[in-house]
């Protein structure tokens, strides 16, 4: 009786009521707000996800949608009416060959080093492309890898999902048929003994930062 | 390409001439992007791909160039050498006593290679087709902030700490520290200063006089010069090179040479 | 006649399919919208009053209003949520030179003495500076030398890894690398060329001989 009497003191806000603050904070909010950043805002014994399960489903087919970008949320137009927006349209810093397909590099092969890259793409990379990359906020330092030279590794950013509509870094486009065909592995060439970075590419320490899915 | 940023151990001029010359290829980008141009020819999927064929095109390319005078870059023509190598492999019968990889085996990294790179470049082709904020999809136009309670935050990103950093390590003024001197005379220059000049001292001479030219007009200089100057005397007394002598209290030091000093 | 004709081949859309192109319309655009304004946005035959209308009553006792702002449209949080929102509100302000340096110093050499930041930068660390980075929790007390004196040393927090996405300050790119990703002129201080990698990747012992006197 008294531990009812005490949660009642703290009464939770009605789930509908719940939903109007998670829609409010979203809406006011540019940047992607995580479950526990809106639990953080929202009154004593709210449960955002649920909440937030509900919201989402309400804006369904609307004309502005909830997205979840890696562990976090956010209020985004419907792709479709991008054609309404003429006036918003930022003009994006024309990426060059060699910038997008390290960028695609890093996304598919994350953490991934500067000689894997230049491994893959058969050429050095040159020094402003990393650079403008890293200025975007697509990419940043990951873990060194713990070979010899202890070299930086790269991974895409929470901006990266943001910018390309993706939930998280395990829904880039064909990553699975990638991934099955062996084309994100680091093969040695034949003869190349003791290649340093052969064990490191493991593909189980892929993605490691990825928080699991969420409600 | 094994060892990370290797490249930059090269003078810059270098790598710069080394990046034209890529460039200059028919806009190739590097070796593996020019033999997956030509593996278009053989219109097949490139895990069926003649390796053979494919060598025999790109020394011919190579060939071509050397005719038309384009100077090659350094890895294309590496490439060419190993493919010539790789040619000879395949179309020689296996030598049972050799220990390497077979020609097959080398052909058959190359095809990944290649299958590799192609299936980024589509990876990459996919993603920037993909709807992209500020494009195709955009985010709130008037962020609410309408109850300003102000609080400050300070900012920096990962770009100004590494800058900052930099410009530490590289400021061409970059010395120990160590504190600003320019209005104080150790005691040091004081004894180098009094050691150069007892030789040619007479009679009792008022310290005062031994300041240091230019030192006797800013009081704080001033103050500076006569302590390290007072000091080195003594230590000269010490040293039984000079006398010293005072009236009385706060009367001007004097000083003299020893006559055996 | 002529002119009914002619609004057929110029078929509007559905009234719901309006009303998400306001909805969106008013979530991306950077000023309030007038109907004239909507109109001229949206397909011909489209009426942005209608939509608007239905739009309005849709978001009726929600999280967000569409509200009127003199003779344009726009969408707010619901007043009563106001509360919710003054996490919006801070002000952020660029770190003055002087932080971030010293930033990058305690950054690159943790655990370091107030001295020996003195000593890498070339002129004194001001109380504010070294302050105000504890104030941002992204530097805190490390343990103190055992040199005379007993210095306190200073390191960074886990806030600091946060904030800039690193996952430690090991992951800091050398000297070498920050010259390869263009962010150092290659112009080494005379007398120091070849040494200046090797220091900053090899950071524990810089100091070691240093006995460093504190005020």
């Amino acid at each position: 009786m008294a531990e009812n009497k005490e949660a009642s003191l703290f009464q939770a806000p009605p789930l509908a009521e719940q939903e109007r603050m998670v829609e409010a904070i979203l809406f006011a909010t540019v940047e992607p707000v995580t479950v526990a950043d809106l639990n953080a805002r929202m009154p004593h014994g709210a449960d955002a996800a649920d909440a937030l399960a509900a919201l989402r489903k309400r804006y369904e087919g609307r004309g502005v949608r909830v997205v979840k970008v890696g562990d976090a949320w956010a209020m985004r137009t419907a792709p479709d009416l991008g054609f309404l927006m003429q006036k918003e349209t930022t003009e994006v810093r024309k990426l060059s060959r060699a910038a997008i397909e390290t960028l695609a590099i890093v996304a598919y092969h994350q953490p991934v080093t500067r000689a894997e890259i230049e491994e893959i793409r058969g050429v050095s990379v040159s020094r402003g492309t990393v650079d403008q990359l890293i200025e975007l906020e697509w990419i940043r330092f990951g873990r060194r890898r713990m070979t010899p030279g202890r070299p930086v590794t790269y991974v895409v950013t929470q901006n990266f999902l943001d910018h390309f509509g993706l939930e998280s870094a395990r829904d880039l486009p064909g990553l699975k048929e990638l991934r099955a065909a062996g084309l994100l592995e680091n093969r040695p060439a034949p003869g190349a003994e003791g290649d340093e970075d052969d064990e490191a590419l493991d593909q189980s320490d892929m993605f490691e930062d990825e928080t699991p899915e969420e409600g | 390409m094994s060892d990370e940023f290797d490249d930059d151990r090269l003078p810059v001029e270098e790598r710069l001439a080394a990046e034209a010359l890529i460039v200059d290829v028919d806009g190739f980008e590097g070796p593996l992007d020019l033999l997956l141009t030509l593996s278009r020819t053989q219109k097949v999927d490139l895990r069926k791909i003649s390796v053979l064929q494919l060598a025999v095109q790109y020394l011919r390319f190579v060939e071509e160039a050397r005719k038309l005078r384009i100077e090659l870059a350094a890895d294309y023509l590496v490439m060419a050498a190993w493919l010539a190598f790789l040619k000879s492999r395949l179309l020689l019968p296996p030598d049972p006593a050799d220990e390497g990889p077979s020609g097959e085996d080398l052909a058959a990294h190359l095809a990944f290679q290649l299958e590799r790179l192609q299936a980024m470049r589509e990876s990459a082709a996919k993603l920037m087709a993909r709807d992209q904020k500020g494009r195709d999809f955009f985010v709130r136009g008037i962020p609410e902030d309408v109850e300003r309670v102000r609080r400050v935050t300070y900012t920096a990103t990962l770009l100004d700490l590494m800058q900052g950093y930099a410009r530490i390590r590289t400021r061409d003024d970059f010395r120990p520290y160590s504190m600003d001197r320019e209005h104080v005379l150790t005691m040091e220059q004081a004894l180098e200063r009094m050691r150069g000049l007892i030789g040619f001292m007479g009679e009792w001479a008022d310290l005062s006089s031994f300041l240091p030219e230019g030192w006797g007009l800013d009081p704080a200089r001033r103050r500076s010069a006569t302590a390290a100057t007072f000091a080195a005397s003594l230590e000269l007394a010490k040293a039984g090179r000079i006398e010293i002598r005072q009236d009385e209290t706060f009367s001007p030091i004097q000083i003299r040479k020893k006559a055996d000093g």
